[in-house]
């Protein structure tokens, strides 16, 4: 077997913007397979994290759904909305009246078959019934109800216009399971080997260690841009959860793991060297990114903020400890790969010492204590970055909020790191604006639509939990609304672009880096590709060569 | 004082055990104070166990709900109101505690929050590799332990100190760090061993090994210094007046008193080896119940921790009471009969 | 002279024996010489000691602990210890010499041409291991039978030994039998390949007289059956039983050798005269053991009068205690006992007989089940600690172990000054003086104070312990085993001791001791214990010469014959 | 072997006097001095400061100019070694104390309180043996966060019941011993019997445990610096550069075996002088 030197140094040289559009540079035109395609076989595949449930809310959750789950609708390379278990759809001209056509024949991996109803049952599932809490993020402000026109035709209807709906259905939270299932199995069975029509069924779950998917073999609903129909070309998947990413990459070297998930940046060339394929997905939606607390604290002053965005070179540490592998983002509300990004937002800053001494300056921070702290009135310049370590953050993410502190020091900024347990992370702490000076953390998405999540007033009058700067921007927000509703797509996204500048702008965010989804597959595995909605691996055209 | 009077166990009858203990109410005493101690300690480790959970910071409401979002947000009471009235989180603790006791008496250990899944189910799932790993880790240190111990103690200063040396070495050795460098070594390097082992019989061995080295220390520590005394003791040279070689005096006499100490070492090692198996189980990416309590702890996932708690409480006890017994295989002079 | 390193290969051709002549010694040892490296170089322990081993004969080595007995013992088999350099002109057994020999021809001369009995065979024998496979062990490794057949033969060798009842006692351990019979199957273990040289070292030590008896009598017999002995032994009464030929040790030395009868009967050294006179004895009652006590006792006040004031009123003491299978044994049932001021009341028992735990009672230390102790006509048992107190400076003790009574930390100042009442001595001047003064009674040199207790000899700890015990200028003082642990000579040093301070103080001393030779020196009166009860009381001369109780009587008689006159003229 | 005058001592042979020498105490008073230099003045022995980065020079391995090779952001690992040793020592130290204190008083309770509360603290000591130490640690950070202060407290609490029923059984066997019957009998009160005799000579020992427990804390420490529970990335506590390192272990593996060295180091040291300490204090000489 001869790795092919084409395609992987074509992939280690494209520039990350290019290809994470393209998704993967495998999946277009296959590059002459060295061999035959093997049907059948078992695809072992290391996984970093392990939910606990298959289906969810949780990015962990979606990758395992995408291989089980069929949704309505796919995203193809060009990021161009496309059939799935929707044959078509449309939009009423007022915008507030989605219509989806079904799949004819379709059948669930219990024998159910997949209608309108279903497809409607499971709207309702997600949004009413708590079934996944990500979903609602999605759709709450828009949903109004579901309904079956007739057997292979839903409805769903909106409160107000939300021209992007299909391109978000694209997210594996948007899995159709059946019906019956949900209505008729525990919550155990459901969590851990939810039935939908998917390519692949959950056979069973070794926790801890693996989950074991094998093939549907009366699968007949691929997505429109699978490189083939009918079932998977293998019979099995053994999806391990592995933590370490060595031993990751150690157990693809040594032949244990045919593929696996998330390459570190330091081990990316070699593993490339070594004849592995990498596939690598910038991922759409927030970026790992800098948000200000703007409601309490130093950085209430804008100056504060933009000299702090100023003391740093971003650019430099991400391509230092991201070792050219982990794309530099400047830009604070969207990541590059995002539709409707603004090149013009992610260059607002640049490193300029001088500058951010001047607006320090003049915020009256001119006072110095003995480690270089700058002060105003005795009080020190000192801010609080929590970062959920190992889970929101990873290991080359942390080295990176490391040289920002370090780089801000130089500047007067102390920045007290603190990595924050998962369990912590999860109860809420460091959630309240009296916690915390700076937030970082990402959030992925298929649209620029992650602004309104991220920016927008929150519903019914509640705070919006997920405004990370605790502070309403009404006219932020009237822009983001515009732009979400804008059926036209140049039009929304010139709003976008506008939203993220205005972001920029006042300092809200800053842009650090580009949040990534990378596999490195074995060179005898083929087809694997990740799908462009979130970059999980997905093993439905993957084959055997021989 | 002496138990045995010559004239008490005169009549032997042949054929039969003699000297052999008396059985009767004083040996039943004995053992349902065990078992009454047993169930005290295991109580008091669920206790613990769940008041300690209980204390956590935050909302458990708020963690499941995130964790099944794989967000960090606060939430509102609309959000938490399904979860709450589903665990019943919002009832006194003392009766969310008393609810527990009782689930305990009738061996329902609960559901787990975020699996949805009986505790128990969940436990037994992993248990085995973890036993597995533990005795196979004890096995080890031992073999390592009396070769070593058997094989430098008391040959003379210079080679008992670096017997010593090694001892010392051994039992300082973080077991992550000695997974790590094992790994690196042997299966990274070398090949010689799957990078993640699973289940199989050649996985085991690193990290068993990991385990075991750090305890093979700790245990010669113990050993070689009752093997250096008993070397000294007089029913060794008038084994040797017998004509006995040094081989023979180390293997058939020294060797049994030597070990007393790592035996009753050995109980408190199992119970504790738990704590070296979450390390162990996170480098090697073994299945097993350390993952599961980390996870568990990290999720709020309270029904579980307990759960394993209440497990390695009783592996304790089951340990110490294994323990009890080598002991008295080994010692048959019953002196610590209790 | 050659150099044997122990236990060190040297794989030259052993000489081959040709025929051995009848008359040649069995052993033959001459110059030897041992040392041992320490931490601070080569240190010497034996010099130059010679002798030879006849059949039939026996040998003894006397020696005070430190002599050197016990490593020449060894040497001969070349077990003289880890680091120790053996030299010899020759060493030479069954007409071979063993200088030369590799270890594995060691092992094969152990257990079959030399036997060798350790003393207490509660440790000499493997304590987790039945004493059965004990004895067989030796069998086993030497190539005897099968195992069916060294099974029958442990059992017959017990037999030999007068072991009742072998077959059971071959499959218990040592802890589950008396000392007695432990003894005797240490004794068969070293006897099962039938070696012509036995090595005894101290073989009747720390057991109580009646077995000491027993165990001499299998010694003589097999000394009968053509054995030839090497018995060493602090205990010269053990000696004059069985030897013939007698070394005196000292220091690593000989310093004089001969027949049994004449060395004991008309010993030229002064050593050795010094060390026949320190046995304490009926005869010896009165009169000095040690040469600086002739003139301690000259000092001394004469011997006082016995009051008739009662200073303890023991009634029917009972004491039980709970063993860990639930079963209570009584350890004292039903003693009483008056002492008078002045009077030395001895409590002589074996072990086990309950005299210590009536010690105990008597010092309220240990509660009485039942019973009254009444000092100095104030109640004393059965009345709490705090009440006691007061009192407590009326009585104190004396210990076999004094080592361990003293607190690890502290040195001997500290010690004493710890014990002086503080209304008494008010002043350091007046602590100081007084701990001189204690100093002076015992016959310490004032150097000793700053001293820690574990870097002075037995006999100086002893001495401390004794001024401890006067520190509060007490009444009575308890002796438990007091000189039980000393050397014969150190022994007799403090028994010239006691008898000087009663006699100058006025002292009450309650002596406990299985040493019925010491207890006849010392005693006014005696109690004699077993089992938890006093079978017979009475003065020496009554308990000694006219003893009424059958058990009496065998301990009487058990006592080794020391007498070394009667010894000349045995074989004059 | 009493009171025999040593006969005047021959000179002791080469391998005899080399054998002599405690070497092994030797080097480790001198990996004390070592360790304390860097702990106290930590400039004096650091090239750069703990977080100087050098984003041109990461991952370099071992050099004459970074001794121990420097980390994914350039900084000098030497260095940070140096800068981590005070909160790594401090930790051991820290731990050490809590774990005696708290194993002092409980142990002390076990053994000399009435019926009730040495029955309660046993069963306590017992819960705690079975409760495992790891989770306990996971509890206790979780609550307190993770700090210098919460390390030292959860491994100082997990490690004190092993401890405590230590004390428990030297307190026991000094009370039963010949000296303080002696003291009984020479009608001394329970409290002086106790504060003269009973309590010195039982926590005693505590003082080589100490040190032996010194190394075993920094151990249990970094353990949790490697489960992501100790201090805060990216202060140089030595289980917290160790954890670090861990990405790079195949491609700079001296990230993980020089912190890792080192703790051993520490821990050896402390242990050898325990050992030390303690054949000092049961010679019962000063």
């Amino acid at each position: 077997m001869t790795p092919r030197p084409h395609s992987i140094a074509a992939i280690v040289a494209a520039t990350a913007a290019l290809l994470a559009l393209s998704g993967c540079a495998a999946t277009g035109a296959e590059p002459a397979p060295a061999g035959e395609l093997v049907e059948g076989g078992t695809i072992t595949y290391a996984h970093q994290q392990e939910p606990a449930c298959v289906f969810g809310g949780w990015i962990e959750q979606a990758y395992l759904s995408y291989n089980v789950l069929d949704s309505l609708v796919s995203l193809d390379a060009d990021h161009e909305v496309v059939p799935w278990l929707a044959e078509s759809w449309s939009v009423s001209d007022d915008g507030l009246q989605w219509t989806f056509e079904l799949k004819p024949d379709v059948k669930f991996t219990d024998g159910s078959d997949l209608t309108a109803e279903v497809v409607a049952y499971n709207f309702d599932h997600w949004v009413n019934q708590g079934g996944n809490s990500t979903a609602f993020a999605w759709l709450g402000g828009y949903y109004e109800s579901a309904t079956a026109v007739d057997d292979l035709t839903v409805q769903v209807d909106l409160s107000s216009p939300y021209p992007r709906l299909a391109d978000n259905l694209t997210q594996g939270y948007f899995g159709i399971q059946s019906q019956q299932a949900l209505e008729t199995r525990s919550d155990e069975e459901n969590c851990a080997s939810p039935i939908g029509s998917g390519a692949f069924v959950v056979d069973h779950w070794d926790r801890g260690q693996e989950i074991v998917l094998t093939r549907n073999d009366e699968y007949t609903s691929p997505p429109a841009n699978a490189e083939h129909t009918g079932p998977a070309y293998v019979d099995e998947i053994v999806w391990k959860f592995v933590a370490d990413a060595t031993t990751r990459v150690a157990a693809l070297k040594s032949g244990e793991v045919d593929a696996i998930y998330d390459v570190p940046a330091v081990q990316w060339d070699a593993t490339g060297d070594a004849g592995f394929e990498l596939l690598k997905y910038v991922t759409p939606g927030r970026p790992q990114q800098l948000t200000f607390n703007t409601a309490q604290g130093v950085f209430t002053d804008e100056k504060v903020r933009q000299a702090f965005a100023y003391a740093i070179d971003r650019e430099e540490i991400v391509e230092s400890i991201g070792r050219g592998v982990i794309p530099y983002e400047g830009n604070g509300g969207v990541s590059q790969t995002t539709p409707g990004y603004s090149q013009k937002a992610a260059d607002w800053y640049s490193q300029d010492v001088d500058k951010a001494a001047e607006l320090l300056d003049e915020a009256g921070w001119t006072g110095e204590d003995s480690d270089g702290t700058r002060t105003k009135d005795g009080e020190p310049l000192q801010v609080t970055l929590p970062y959920f370590a190992g889970s929101i953050i990873n290991a080359d993410g942390a080295s990176i909020l490391q040289g920002v502190q370090e780089q801000a020091a130089k500047s007067g900024f102390k920045v007290d790191l603190i990595p924050v347990p998962q369990a912590e992370a999860f109860a809420g702490a460091y959630s309240q604006p009296d916690e915390r000076d700076i937030y970082p953390g990402y959030w992925t998405a298929v649209t620029s639509g992650i602004l309104h999540i991220n920016w927008g007033a929150g519903a019914g009058g509640e705070p919006n939990n997920w405004n990370a700067s605790f502070t309403d921007y009404p006219e932020l927000q009237a822009i983001i609304l515009a732009a979400n509703s804008e059926p036209d797509v140049d039009a929304q996204n010139a709003l976008y672009e506008q939203a993220q500048e205005y972001i920029a702008e006042h300092a809200l965010a800053i842009g650090v880096y580009d949040r990534l989804s990378t596999l490195a597959v074995s060179p005898g595995l083929q087809g694997v590709w990740q799908e462009n909605a979130q970059g999980g691996p997905t093993f439905y055209d993957a084959h055997f060569v021989q | 004082m002496t138990l045995t009077s010559s004239s008490e166990t005169d009549a032997a009858v042949p054929g039969r055990e003699a000297g052999a203990p008396r059985r009767g109410p004083a040996t039943l005493r004995l053992v349902a104070g065990k078992a009454v101690g047993a169930v005290l300690v295991l109580l008091g480790a669920a206790t613990a166990a769940f008041f300690a959970q209980a204390s956590l910071p935050g909302d458990r409401a708020t963690v499941i709900l995130n964790i099944r979002a794989g967000q960090a947000i606060a939430r509102t009471p609309e959000e938490l109101a399904p979860i709450n009235a589903e665990y019943r989180l919002h009832d006194p603790l003392i009766v969310q505690y008393l609810t527990y006791l009782k689930g305990l008496v009738v061996g329902d250990l609960g559901l787990s929050y975020q699996q949805h899944r009986p505790v128990i189910a969940i436990i037994a799932d992993q248990l085995g590799a973890t036993i597995v790993l533990t005795l196979t880790a004890l096995a080890f240190a031992w073999i390592i332990m009396v070769v070593w111990v058997t094989l430098t103690a008391g040959r003379g200063p210079v080679v008992n100190a670096l017997g010593g040396f090694f001892d010392t070495t051994a039992a300082g050795l973080p077991h992550y760090w000695l997974g790590i460098i094992l790994l690196l070594v042997f299966a990274l390097t070398l090949g010689w061993f799957p990078v993640i082992g699973g289940t199989g019989a050649v996985g085991i061995i690193l990290p068993a090994l990991t385990l075991a080295i750090p305890l093979a220390g700790f245990l010669g520590q113990a050993t070689r210094t009752e093997f250096e005394r008993s070397l000294d003791s007089p029913f060794v040279l008038s084994a040797r007046m017998r004509g006995m070689s040094d081989v023979g005096i180390r293997l058939r006499h020294v060797l049994r008193h030597a070990v007393l100490p790592a035996v009753t070492l050995s109980g408190w090692a199992l119970g504790a080896t738990i704590s070296g198996a979450v390390v162990v189980e996170a480098v090697f990416a073994r299945p097993g119940i350390g993952q599961v309590l980390v996870t568990a702890v990290s999720s709020q996932d309270m029904p579980v921790v307990i759960g394993i708690v209440m497990l390695v409480a009783a592996f304790y006890v089951l340990a110490n009471l294994l323990v009890d017994i080598a002991y008295v295989l080994i010692d048959p002079r019953l002196r610590r009969a209790s | 002279m050659t150099t044997i390193e122990t236990e060190v290969a040297r794989r030259d051709l052993a000489s081959e024996i040709d025929g051995l002549p009848g008359f040649r010694p069995r052993l033959s040892v001459e110059g030897l010489s041992v040392g041992f490296a320490t931490s601070e170089g080569h240190r010497p322990i034996v010099h130059d000691v010679s002798f030879d081993l006849h059949p039939g004969q026996c040998v003894a080595i006397v020696g005070e602990s430190g002599s050197g007995k016990s490593v020449t013992a060894r040497s001969i088999v070349g077990l003289a210890g880890r680091g120790a350099r053996v030299e010899a002109e020759a060493i030479t057994l069954h007409g071979r010499d063993v200088r030369t020999l590799s270890p594995r021809r060691w092992r094969d001369i152990r257990g079959r041409e030399v036997g060798f009995i350790l003393q207490d065979a509660l440790v000499s024998l493997d304590p987790l291991r039945p004493v059965g496979a004990e004895i067989a062990e030796g069998l086993r490794l030497h190539g005897w039978g099968d195992r069916r057949a060294r099974g029958k033969r442990v059992v017959e060798l017990l037999a030999s030994v007068g072991v009742p009842n072998p077959e059971h006692r071959a499959r218990q351990r040592p802890d589950q039998l008396s000392g007695g019979l432990r003894q005797r199957a240490l004794i068969a273990s070293a006897l099962a390949l039938d070696p012509d040289v036995v090595i005894a070292d101290e073989p009747t030590t720390a057991l109580d007289v009646t077995v000491q008896a027993q165990v001499l009598e299998l010694l003589e017999a097999s000394k009968r059956r053509g054995a030839s002995i090497i018995l060493i032994s602090h205990d010269l009464s053990v000696v004059a039983q069985l030897a013939d030929h007698v070394l005196v040790m000292r220091n690593g030395r000989v310093v004089e050798q001969g027949a049994a009868a004449q060395l004991l009967g008309s010993p030229r050294e002064e050593y050795t005269k010094a060390l026949i006179a320190a046995v304490p004895s009926e005869d010896t009652r009165g009169a000095a053991l040690s040469p600086g006590g002739r003139r301690l006792l000259a000092d001394a006040p004469p011997a006082p009068e016995v009051l008739d004031e009662v200073v303890i009123e023991a009634r029917d003491l009972v004491r039980r205690f709970r063993a860990p299978d639930g079963s209570a044994t009584t350890a004292v049932g039903g003693v009483s006992f008056d002492l008078h001021r002045g009077e030395t009341l001895g409590i002589v028992g074996e072990s086990g007989s309950g005299k210590s735990t009536t010690g105990r009672i008597a010092l309220a230390l240990e509660r009485a089940d039942a019973g009254t102790v009444t000092l100095l006509g104030k109640p004393w048992s059965g009345v709490p600690e705090s009440e006691r107190r007061a009192l407590r400076s009326r009585i104190s003790v004396v210990s076999q172990d004094p080592l361990s009574s003293f607190d690890p930390r502290w040195n001997v100042e500290r010690i004493l000054l710890d014990a002086l009442p503080r209304q008494a001595f008010p002043t350091a001047a007046a602590r100081a003086e007084r701990i001189r003064a204690l100093l002076d009674q015992v016959g310490l040199a004032h150097a000793v104070l700053r001293r820690f207790p574990l870097r002075l000899s037995g006999g100086q700890r002893q001495r401390v312990a004794i001024a401890r015990a006067l520190a509060e200028a007490p009444d009575i003082i308890v002796l438990d085993e007091a000189v039980s642990a000393l050397d014969v000579t150190i022994q007799a040093q403090i028994l010239d001791l006691l008898v000087a301070l009663q006699r100058r103080l006025g002292l009450s001393y309650l002596f406990i001791s299985h040493d019925l030779g010491v207890i006849a020196h010392l005693c006014h009166r005696v109690l004699v214990m077993k089992d938890g009860v006093v079978v017979e009381s009475g003065t020496p001369d009554e308990i000694f010469h006219r003893p009424q109780q059958p058990y009496t009587r065998q301990l009487i008689d058990s006592i080794p014959a020391f007498e070394p006159n009667r010894i000349q003229e045995k074989t004059a | 072997m009493t009171a025999t005058a040593a006969p005047p001592a021959a000179r002791p042979t080469a391998p005899a006097r080399l054998r002599r020498q405690p070497w092994d105490l030797y080097a480790a008073l001198a990996a004390t001095a070592v360790f304390a230099l860097a702990a106290l003045w930590p400039d004096l022995l650091a090239t750069q400061g703990a977080f100087t980065m050098d984003l041109a020079n990461t991952l370099q391995p071992p050099s004459a100019a970074h001794w121990f090779g420097t980390d994914e952001a350039g900084r000098d690992l030497y260095s940070r070694v140096i800068h981590g040793t005070a909160a790594s020592l401090g930790i051991g130290i820290g731990a050490a104390a809590v774990s005696l204190t708290l194993a002092a008083v409980l142990g002390a309770l076990a053994a000399l309180g009435n019926r009730a509360t040495s029955a309660s603290v046993g069963w306590l000591l017992e819960v705690a043996f079975a409760f495992p130490a790891l989770l306990l640690s996971l509890l206790l950070i979780a609550v307190l966060g993770p700090s210098i202060l919460t390390l030292i407290l959860a491994v100082g609490i997990g490690t004190a019941p092993g401890y405590a029923r230590m004390v428990r059984g030297q307190i026991l066997g000094a009370k039963d011993s010949p000296y303080v019957e002696a003291a009984i009998a020479l009608g001394h009160s329970r409290g002086r019997i106790l504060r003269q005799h009973i309590l010195p000579n039982s926590l005693r020992p505590l003082v080589a445990v100490f040190a032996l427990s010194i190394g075993q804390s920094i151990v249990w420490a970094s353990s949790l610096s490697f489960l992501g529970l100790g201090i805060a990335p990216p202060a140089p506590e030595w289980g917290a550069l160790l954890d670090a390192g861990r990405p790079y272990i195949t491609v700079a593996g001296w990230l993980t075996v020089i912190p890792g060295v080192v703790i051993v180091l520490l821990a050896l040291t402390t242990t050898t002088l325990g050992r030390h300490l303690q054949s000092f204090l049961e010679k019962g000489e000063k």
